[in-house]
């Protein structure tokens, strides 16, 4: 094929043959090898939606076919690979447990990264895991620190992002000071936060009722004064979907067992135990007495004389049971972390039914967002166990390597692109491109119009179908090319 | 920016029915940002009377061209001979463009293909909303740059009328807001309450005198 | 460097895809003929809206990665010996014989056409396999029974098929391994008293996502009747005495299959018998309460499944919310069986010296990485480490392949 | 008119279904016209209008399911666009109906089969296919 294209000099090339699916690129290759551009191509799918989809002779459906991709084969025009470079410096946002160790991996593999920190010092909530998990905060936060080509900024924070993957430019406001700074890549780990008042059923914290913070914190001090007799744990009470309680739940409920020895029961509709090491825990939890009962009916609870009284009906046995506990420990209900709304609104970036970070998008898991070089992961993103948020942090930094490691990005230069002469600037664009990939250009002297992206760019074709003045050409999907395999409809 | 939207299809069908060869003139300004009359329209539109004339079993012509603005007389006559091979035209300009049209090419009906509606803004992409009545006698200064005249369904001029919704929204359309609610808010933010005390005469409908002209006196 | 990613189901290929976009070669070998494996065969669960399953996700996959230039796909392929160290690991690889050449094959069918064998020996395994190939059974080939049969090769006119093919050795240098081999279902048999293997309309989830992917609606086997009331039971082959761990994936499957039924018939019943229900995870939570209403939920686990009638089968359980053993009788029984390590685990571990965990998943070296292997250099993707659904296999095959990635890269200063 | 169903289909997901479809042998009508485009979003008004106006039958638009659009809202724009050309062809007095934007995964091959077939049902009823 590449030396036919050659010796005689064809200019297009329309290959009737199987599905284009797994092998266009093969054929754009050989054109490619011939010295033609690999885009002036179709490929008529005379096998698997023709020949193998019906009975009978399909001849005439297979002219048609060819006949209308040699139409839109007439009207394309090549798309050339351009070289763009990249800034390889990558942003952290969050000082948390996800956040540090994204920066510790990326910085190993060369990555110039920078962590950015809302708090004044780092560590986010991983005190809280120690006790689950049994690591150190310390040695975690030093090696961030004593990497070298880990910057860490504190008490700062994000007020505007701009630009595109390869060269975000963003403004942050540090202490009293503002600065800006581009950066490759946007890695969003500002964690999750938790609520446990809940004044419809009074389980508001105070001396008898806690938080699993507040009771991590307990099980940490040496001596406790006063081990409560009995502990109560309820969880499930706000939402059904919590995977991190419950996992807080079990491991502190066992801690209480084997320190305090006290009475444990933990009230809760479901055990979650679809992470790992989950149900091990729970089989180690009840071989070590504590006590599970289930509800359908959320609990309620009273105070009673310095205690706490909790009514559930079990369903195990079928009634109701009342628990005298010296200590309640409440569910704490998982929350995106404050500002969220802002900050998804800022980037133009959608966030889930629960608002956590990522559109509930099976195409973005796991740590992708809309928007091309801008990522979330960890407890930003959702209530996640200890092992997926690690998972999040490996693949985010997968992903960003990927993108940066060369320093530079190949694109399909102006596959889609704008019509300045047409182009009114009404803004439709860049209200509706899924990736914020179109802007205006301002440059100066000349008007105002919209431009986009080559790097940002997903070429999904729906700015050209809504451009009310017919500005945007897709190349190899544009009006002219789809219409023109229409008129070959019929047409002998 | 001027707002308009297609006129029903029964309207145009009828007004073109009589003709075969026509020209489909699309406006590349306002009507374009608010997708009644750019390039695009007039695709769907001549494609629209294609297939409604090939029901009827009658023939059509159309020819399709957009320019730049139709109310500038210069741009319009780039369309001259384009005019020129057919019966009619059917423009989707706003009033202005049309008449503009009408008045280049005299001897050639010029149909309008829309209504113009409004002076508004988009609040989100294909949902505009009217902002300005052109009264030609602005008073945004006093009301925290609302215009209750078109933004109140009762246009009113010194507060709401008493039906407000809970929630500050219309008596007539709970979907809109109660512009006295908002220009409440918007003054009380800038510290200017006062001014929702004040009185204010009736309007005077008389500062455009139609037909409207206005000079620029350094021309 | 070169890295080697063995098994190519849904996490080695996001691994392999992850590693090759970032500029290094990946061989991908795959011991069975198509790639994708558990993952490609199960069905897309939406009804009017996506139920998040990911299913739509693999064949995107595998077309990137069957496509990207710098992945080596060997299918039909399994690693003999790894010899070396992290940055230097030599490994021998074989390949079945390939009697039909995946790269001339063009499916067209003339072979099978005249293949005087019965059952044919040439066959398409599934119209979704990739490479989609023809396939030459020895088992079933007359020439391999001793007879002087070639009508197959005559009449194939890309000349793909070569009966002389021999199994091919061959040796491969790569700086890191990446294993990613899945996991077998659990055997449901085992669970003798739940009958499946012995009553026809007792099947297991898997049989029920193939279902609706090779029929597109379900229908009773013994009476080619669409089932009007069905009975899901979960946990068969997880959190017991021998499965240790929840499987993670059948609650979700359950519920949604669930759904997708009562999508396309409303007056089905269907009712899920369950111990806990796991309904955590991003993107679940919206549906869970649609589930709720629209399907019926007991706590228990049935003990027993025997015939009823002809058609019908009667389940024993205990249903704890009422403290009492109860009878009912459903039309279709549906086993959630779970996510079981792979048999043949014991054989790589041994190639690589590598450990097994308590339940026969490959073990991790700590808790702070799940990627990790006693071996340097040897790292774990997917469900071969322990359970996973769609996303968190892709997850866990990313997080491989930085893993890999961030070894080689030490390795290389 | 000649009868022919235009589907834009979608290259992620009804393309593939497609594929899938004719790989798996199951037969379809052979009036089906496939239009490969990146996403459901691309397909405009007038692609739908200019394939009536070059005798089509019926119009089908192809995507991903709803909530599982690479492009996020795609789809969901594809249908709105449907909706607003079944308008503008009543407009024109032709039958609503004959466009249809329907979600198909790209393993769904069943449900792929059964949107054509049902299409194609539904032209025949009307007379209009050869």
């Amino acid at each position: 094929m590449t030396s036919c294209i050659r010796d005689k000099n064809i200019d297009r090339v329309v290959v009737a043959a199987c599905s284009p699916e797994f092998k266009e690129h093969v054929f754009q290759q050989a054109l490619e090898n011939a010295g033609l551009n690999g885009h002036l191509l179709s490929v008529a799918n005379i096998r698997e939606q023709c020949a193998w989809a019906h009975e009978g002779d399909v001849t005439e459906k297979a002219l048609e076919l060819i006949r209308m991709a040699v139409n839109r084969t007439r009207l394309l025009q090549p798309v050339e690979e351009k070289e763009l470079s990249v800034n390889k410096g990558v942003l952290v946002v969050g000082g948390g447990f996800s956040a540090l160790n994204s920066a510790i991996q990326l910085s190993q593999l060369g990555l110039p990264t920078t962590l950015l920190e809302r708090e004044s010092t780092l560590g986010g909530r991983i005190r809280e895991l120690e006790n689950m998990y049994g690591f150190k905060t310390g040695p975690m936060i030093e090696a961030a620190e004593g990497a070298k080509n880990i910057d860490i900024l504190t008490s700062a924070e994000v007020l505007e992002v701009e630009g595109k993957i390869g060269n975000f430019m963003v403004r942050i406001r540090k202490g009293a000071e503002e600065i800006s700074r581009s950066f490759g890549a946007i890695v969003f780990a500002t964690g999750y936060e938790t609520e446990v008042t809940d004044q419809d059923f009074q389980l508001k914290p105070g001396v008898n009722i806690i938080s699993q913070e507040r009771l991590a914190q307990m099980l940490q001090a040496s001596s406790p004064k006063g081990r409560p007799q009995t502990v109560g744990f309820i969880f499930d009470f706000y939402d059904e979907n919590s995977r991190f309680p419950t996992l807080a739940t079990l491991s502190n409920a066992l801690a209480i067992k084997q320190k305090w020895g006290s009475e444990v029961y933990v009230l809760c509709r479901d055990v979650k135990v679809d992470s790992e090491g989950a149900d091990q825990l729970y089989r180690e939890a009840r071989e070590h007495g504590v006590v599970f009962s289930k509800f359908e009916e959320k609990p309620r609870i009273s105070a009673d004389d310095g205690r706490v009284k909790v009514e559930a009906k079990d369903v195990f046995l079928g009634e109701d049971m009342t628990l005298i506990c010296d200590l309640v420990v409440a569910e704490e209900r998982i929350l995106p972390p404050a500002g969220t709304k802002d900050l998804s609104f800022l980037l133009s970036i959608r966030t889930d039914s629960q608002g956590f970070y990522q559109d509930e998008n099976v195409h973005l898991y796991p740590v992708a967002s809309e928007r091309k070089g801008i990522f979330f992961i960890g407890g930003c993103r959702g209530d996640l166990d200890f092992q997926r948020a690690l998972a999040d942090v490996s693949s985010v930094v997968m992903n960003v390597y990927g993108l940066l490691s060369s320093g530079k990005v190949v694109v399909e230069a102006e596959k889609v692109k704008v019509d300045p002469q047409k182009c009114v600037a009404c803004l439709t664009c860049i209200r509706v491109c899924p990736h914020s990939a179109i802007q205006l250009a301002r440059t100066e002297g000349e008007k105002e119009v919209a431009e986009i992206s080559d790097l940002a760019c997903d070429a999904c074709g729906v700015c050209a179908a809504i451009c009310p003045a017919k500005a945007i050409k897709f190349e190899g999907y544009s009006d002219e090319q789809i219409l023109a395999q229409i008129e070959a409809l019929g047409a002998p | 920016m001027i707002i308009a939207e297609r006129k029903p299809m029964e309207e145009i069908k009828q007004m073109i029915a009589p003709y075969n060869k026509l020209l489909l003139a699309g406006c590349g300004t306002c009507v374009t940002v608010c997708w009644a009359g750019g390039e695009k329209e007039v695709g769907i539109l001549a494609s629209q009377l294609r297939l409604a004339r090939s029901a009827e079993g009658k023939e059509i012509s159309i020819l399709e061209a957009t320019v730049e603005r139709q109310c500038e007389k210069e741009m319009a006559a780039e369309l001259k001979d384009k005019v020129g091979e057919v019966e009619a035209v059917l423009s989707l300009a706003c009033g202005a463009g049309v008449q503009t049209m009408a008045e280049l090419f005299e001897e050639k009906p010029i149909f309008p293909a829309l209504n113009t509606a409004f002076i508004g803004m988009p609040e989100k992409e294909g949902l505009w909303v009217e902002m300005c009545g052109a009264c030609g006698d602005c008073f945004l200064d006093r009301t925290g740059g609302i215009c209750p005249m078109v933004r109140c369904a009762k246009g009113l001029l010194n507060g709401p009328c008493g039906g407000t919704r809970r929630g500050g929204k219309c008596e007539i359309d709970p979907e809109k807001d109660c512009a006295w609610v908002l220009i409440y808010r918007r003054l009380e933010k800038q510290g200017r309450l006062d001014l929702m005390r004040k009185y204010y005469p009736p309007k005077n409908f008389r500062a455009v005198k139609s037909p409207g002209r206005i000079q620029a006196v350094k021309a | 460097m070169d890295v080697l990613v063995i098994g190519a189901g849904i996490a080695g290929i996001a691994s392999a895809l992850g590693l090759a976009d970032a500029g290094l070669k990946v061989y991908l070998v795959e011991k069975e003929a198509a790639v994708g494996g558990y993952a490609a065969s199960l069905c897309c669960k939406a009804t009017d809206v996506c139920s998040g399953c990911s299913v739509c996700v693999v064949p995107e996959k595998i077309k990137q990665a069957v496509t990207h230039p710098q992945i080596s796909l060997l299918t039909n392929s399994t690693v003999q010996r790894v010899g070396g160290e992290v940055g230097n690991f030599c490994v021998e690889i074989t390949q079945k014989p390939q009697y039909i050449d995946t790269e001339r094959c063009v499916a067209c069918g003339l072979c099978a056409e005249v293949c005087p064998a019965e059952p044919k020996a040439v066959y398409l395994s599934s119209a979704e396999a990739i490479p989609f190939s023809y396939v030459l059974d020895e088992r079933l080939c007359l020439r391999f029974k001793g007879e002087s049969c070639k009508l197959c090769g005559e009449s194939c006119s890309t000349k793909a098929i070569d009966f002389e093919r021999k199994p091919r050795g061959q040796e491969l240098n790569v700086g890191a391994i990446i294993l990613a081999t899945g996991f077998d279902i659990f055997d449901a048999r085992e669970k003798g008293s739940l009958g499946y293997g012995r009553y026809p309309n007792v099947l297991t989830g898997l049989d029920l996502e193939r279902m609706f992917n090779h029929e597109g609606y379900l229908k009773l086997s013994t009476n080619g009747k669409e089932p009007k009331n069905i009975a899901f039971i979960q946990c068969v082959g997880s959190r017991d005495e021998g499965h240790g761990y929840c499987s993670q994936v059948c609650c979700k499957y359950a519920m949604r299959l669930a759904h997708l039924i009562k999508y396309q018939s409303p007056d089905t019943q269907v009712t899920i018998f369950y111990i806990d229900l796991q309904t955590a995870g991003k993107g679940f939570a919206q549906f869970y309460q649609e589930y709720r209403e629209s399907i019926r939920f007991i706590r228990g686990v049935p003990v027993e499944v025997s015939p009823a009638s002809s058609d019908d089968l009667e389940v024993r359980f205990e249903d704890i919310s009422q403290g009492r053993v109860c009878r009912e009788i459903f039309d279709l029984v549906v086993l959630s069986v779970g996510i079981s390590p792979r048999k043949d685990s014991w054989d790589l571990a041994r190639i690589l010296g590598i450990n097994l965990a308590d339940h026969g998943f490959f073990d991790t070296k700590e808790i702070l990485n799940s990627n990790g292997t006693n071996v340097e250099g040897v790292f774990l993707a997917g469900t071969c480490q322990g359970p996973k659904d769609i996303p968190d296999s892709i997850a866990h095959g990313m997080a491989a392949a930085s893993k890999a990635m961030q070894a080689l890269t030490v390795r290389g200063r | 008119m000649r009868g022919e169903i235009v589907a834009f289909c979608c290259e992620r997901s009804a393309y593939p279904a497609a594929d899938l479809a004719g790989k798996g042998k199951l037969c379809y009508p052979d009036n089906l016209r496939v239009i490969r485009i990146p996403c459901a979003g691309r397909v405009d008004a007038i692609h739908i209008l200019k394939a009536f106006e070059k005798g089509a039958a019926a119009v089908l638009v192809l995507g991903c399911e709803d909530g599982a659009c690479h492009h996020i809202t795609g789809n969901i724009r594809a249908r709105e666009r449907v909706r607003y050309c079944d308008m503008l062809l009543k407009e024109v007095g032709l039958d609503g109906g004959r466009v249809g934007m329907f979600n198909v995964a790209p393993n769904e091959t069943h449900k792929f089969v059964r949107i054509v077939n049902e299409m194609n049902e539904k032209i025949k009823e009307s007379g209009e296919t050869k």
